[in-house]
């Protein structure tokens, strides 16, 4: 199972702090779970258009969206960093 | 050491720990980060700031200001460095943020903490929430905030 | 604020201070120096450091200090700085000197404190002897301390 | 009347730590002064040596060895500072 984490506006909008997911067939890189979590929600298709600056963490570190996902990854979606 | 909590921080009980902890230091630099009524974020309305609410990503906000901290251990000779970011609930001249250093030379200490400072910035998963009058807004990040960390050049791991 | 005293000082209560005194400040920042026992000076002898001696020349130090500190408000915005610096006799892990400076943001603190350490080490007149079980010796000054100036380009007044 | 200070190691060297001084005839510049005053005190004439790095101030600036001294100038010879 893929564990996912949404912050800060991400997680507002999408009314979601987190959800369990099963590795879909179809999904290899983090683009294809945003693919397939868009295909689901509208709301999160949204958010992952290039304009929104979404950041992607798996297993806590930042990645880009061509990462290789494997089973059991801990994935987050959340805006730019603002903090100090 | 590096601490995220809810509570306020003391900066002298931090400065008497580097100072006891760094044995024969010669520089002390504490930085502390506070809650500014008059912001100047992209989105600002104008009108001050009431409160301002700090999310995080526990478990990765360790993870990623560890490895901010020891970039700069391996970056500048230092005897001890001190991190605490505050989250939850926060008030207009509330104390957010400390980062201490203490080192042999004035120059590894500033630059030490000026280096850390910038890269909890903007790489540490912390997100603020500003109320004002008018409501409340995420507050968006600055490029001048992304410049400082391009004039470190070599980049630490995200 | 200036201050040239013989006695100790509390950089808490020099912070405490600058926060209350700099209003919305965003970033407080506060360089303490300590004497060192293995000092690195050019005459080193390598023995341990027993006492540090410091001389002033009482008049020129608070003038030179104060252009310093005049140059950093025009220089970056602050809200408020506060330097002392000890003379007479110390010992090795005794504080000598104080930069605080308040701002709205960490760049400007952080500079301003930098550039008035700078800036007070090879311009204000001050002068260190030190003690150890070879016996005395005026402390040489450093290029790295010359170097530290060069690169603030503009210069202030000396 | 000139007031001369001398500070740290130069004090130490010459054993006095200021001294009154009418302004000589011969004496218009800082660089005339330290002729004057190393011809009367051999110690004097040695510190003022280029590679002492002796600073001189008057009237509390720091100033070069051009500098026209005026009647009741403040002046102060020093080594390099090293405060901090």
């Amino acid at each position: 199972m893929l564990t996912i984490h949404y912050f800060a506006s991400i997680r507002e909008a999408l009314d979601t702090d987190s959800e369990q997911l099963a590795l879909p067939e179809s999904v290899s890189s983090i683009d294809d779970l945003i693919v397939y979590l868009g295909t689901n929600n509208p709301a999160f298709q949204s958010l992952s258009g290039a304009e929104n600056k979404m950041l992607i963490a798996v297993n806590q570190t930042v990645v880009d969206k061509s990462y290789r996902l494997s089973e059991n990854d801990e994935v987050a979606f959340f805006p730019p960093m603002t903090g100090g | 050491m590096i601490s995220i909590q809810t509570e306020d921080f003391d900066p002298a009980e931090e400065y008497s720990r580097l100072k006891a902890t760094a044995a024969d230091a010669g520089a002390i630099v504490i930085f502390t980060g506070l809650v500014r009524e008059d912001h100047d974020h992209q989105d600002a309305d104008g009108s001050p700031v009431k409160s301002l609410y700090l999310e995080h990503y526990a478990g990765m906000t360790e993870k990623s200001l560890q490895s901010i901290v020891d970039e700069a251990h391996t970056r500048w000779r230092l005897l001890a460095t001190r991190v605490i970011h505050r989250v939850g609930e926060l008030k207009p001249s509330d104390q957010i943020v400390l980062v201490g250093s203490a080192s042999a030379h004035r120059q590894d200490a500033f630059e030490a903490a000026q280096f850390i400072m910038d890269f909890l910035k903007s790489k540490a998963p912390f997100w603020k929430k500003q109320t004002t009058e008018q409501g409340s807004d995420w507050v968006e990040s600055r490029d001048s905030d992304a410049e400082a960390i391009e004039r470190w050049q070599k980049s630490v791991g995200d």
